[in-house]
């Protein structure tokens, strides 16, 4: 099994303040918080920083 | 046995008969007796008639009611207050779903329902029934009140924002409640009628609504002073609420510190689940999803550019909004898990 | 003959359908060539079915459009300014039902639509095609825009106020639309599935909503500056648009001079009637009877203890809202009366 880093935790989430439950994470990897249902990118492992990802906005129509 | 028996005066409407079919499935109350004086002596199922083959009551007159450990009453406003001395000699503990005793203050009743209220001296003694604001005082009280639908959806939507002090004194609260059909109750009239109602968005009381007393109370109760301005717009929906309150907030209020907001107020709450998601169908609250349950969804949206913020809440307006609180209270007041009874989570898809 | 002739670029979607329902009864426009690239050479009635035994054009290919007197412009929002050279070519007369040529100001356009217009020479030659705003400009105008229904709804609501001086500098308007499933068009998606969409009461854009440009344009046009906030509720309705502004306005402001504001501003306009009745079911504006007709029913409430004016508008999103004031506009670039085949009172009961 190759070694790649994961690791395990929690984070806020950058958008809602939820603290988001990681487990076995991989670098890169895309999250979601259950708080929000918003999507982020793992950046960092040691400490968690996430990024979010582009919001698919509803189409309003109009 | 440790059950409690119940009894529900004023049975025959859309109330009363949530109140019903709750308590059926509920293993600590038992309902002895449920009023109507129009279908007095017939069978319960008649009038409600999801409730075939789980209840063999038939409704008592008003005058026939005994003693029993709790009473239910969704009498017509006007006539709890009449009877307060002759309820409250029947029954150790009360729930009035009616407006006779949601206000503490004798003056805001008069103010907002036009006449004296008949029994003043009573109205200290009755807790207001919403369990997300008077958990403590509810939990062992006597006398509880119910609670306005539209008032309840519009509370419970600026709460996180009443508590987080995020709202500046003397702010105007923009408040527009779009609501289903069965709040007007059961009784028939020339706007109720199908032709006339279905396909509805209809303008009422675009000023001037009874509700916003309730909301003003809540407000006194945080020790927070601002305007409510309340409009409805009737909708074709037969249960539902949904509050759209409006107002703006101090510059530099950000979208983390109001999510912080709504989670401090909210996160412990059997029945409040706060709704703001980037995806899905449902990223808002929603109403119909609620029919039939007990929760609230809230959620929020902030203009950064004006600084408007916009909170939501859906309900049930006959569970969160009525029968639903009114048992919660129940619950509380018999020392009871507050959820015991209300744990149904709604139809999807709907 | 003094027919003129007319295509419809477009032509699948629900405003192009309107469009020619409306004009297979127009005693001047006829309708030569009707584009869809999805339906190229199926006969139209399959894709407008109320249009069975009224029409037997065939949809043809947008590269296939020929010289014509009257061009109306249904494309999806970026197609039109993309073409904008060959449609001028091929028609005399334009009207542009999509958002390309509503705004007057690029900035203004690429503040709200979030890039750059693609044919900014040509915003000033189009006039914004709202009669009740623009009659002498649009009469006998070559280019003409089409509305924003949300923001036509908030335009017709707020106009007597604007114009009256009753709103003073920087008023904040909260604009609350409800609407129906029609306005998102005919393309399903997830969110428009029945078992979803059914009985919705969905809180959208309840920031930032792109109609607010075209209200901006409206207050500067009248030299009037105020804040525009909007939010959006779809209800279950198919066609219908509701918006109820709330703004405050001074101390002292009385009912009487609100009515004659909107008299001042209505009374001799054909397609808007102001609705404020003390009695019957139907007493504020009502989108549902107006479905299909080109009215448009305003009202009003003014709570007098807090001077909050509630300005009511409704329509038909797929009329008054886009179709119906398409067609009034290209009556008055082609000096006909302004009314002609739109005089429909719309249905009840519906």
């Amino acid at each position: 099994m190759s070694d790649i880093e994961t690791a395990s935790g929690t984070v806020e989430c950058p958008v809602c303040a939820q603290e988001v439950t990681l487990a076995d994470v991989m670098q890169n990897e895309i999250v979601e918080c259950e708080g929000c249902a918003g999507e982020f990118e793992v950046l960092t492992l040691n400490p968690f920083t996430l990024e979010e990802l582009g919001e698919d906005d509803e189409d309003y129509g109009e | 046995s440790n059950r409690i028996t119940v009894a529900i005066a004023g049975g025959s409407g859309y109330v009363g008969g949530e109140l019903l079919r709750l308590l059926l499935d509920h293993p600590t109350f038992t309902v002895t007796q449920i009023t109507s004086e129009r279908h007095k002596g017939s069978f319960v199922h008649f009038t409600h008639p999801n409730l075939r083959q789980r209840t063999r009551l038939k409704f008592t007159g008003l005058d026939e009611l005994e003693p029993v450990q709790l009473l239910f009453l969704c009498l017509p406003h006007g006539q709890a207050m009449q009877q307060i001395e002759r309820f409250t000699g029947l029954a150790e503990r009360i729930v009035d779903c009616s407006a006779d005793f949601r206000l503490d203050d004798p003056d805001l009743y008069a103010e907002w329902y036009g006449k004296p209220h008949a029994a003043p001296q009573w109205l200290g003694r009755f807790v207001y029934g919403l369990p997300e604001l008077n958990r403590d005082r509810i939990r062992g009280a006597q006398y509880v009140s119910g609670v306005g639908c539209n008032a309840t959806a519009i509370n419970l939507a600026i709460l996180p924002v009443v508590q987080s002090g995020l709202m500046v004194a003397d702010t105007d609260l923009i408040c527009e409640v779009k609501v289903g059909s069965s709040e007007a109750g059961n009784k028939a009239s020339d706007s109720s009628h199908h032709p006339v109602r279905s396909g509805a968005m209809r303008s009422f009381a675009p000023v001037g609504h009874r509700h916003t007393a309730e909301v003003l109370q809540l407000l006194a109760v945080n020790r927070t002073r601002a305007r409510v301005h309340m409009s409805g717009t009737a909708i074709d929906n037969v249960r539902a609420a949904l509050a759209t309150v409006h107002l703006f907030v101090p510059p530099g209020t950000r979208e983390r510190g109001i999510w912080k907001a709504f989670r401090t107020t909210w996160k412990s709450e059997p029945f409040v689940r706060v709704v703001k998601e980037a995806k899905g169908n449902y990223r808002y609250p929603e109403p119909k999803i609620l029919a039939g349950s007990n929760w609230a969804d809230v959620g929020f949206a902030l203009d950064n550019s004006s600084q408007r913020l916009v909170c939501i809440c859906a309900i049930d307006n006959l569970m969160k909004g009525a029968a639903g609180t009114a048992v919660q209270s129940a619950n509380l007041m018999f020392g009871l898990d507050e959820t015991t009874g209300l744990t149904f989570p709604g139809l999807h898809p709907i």
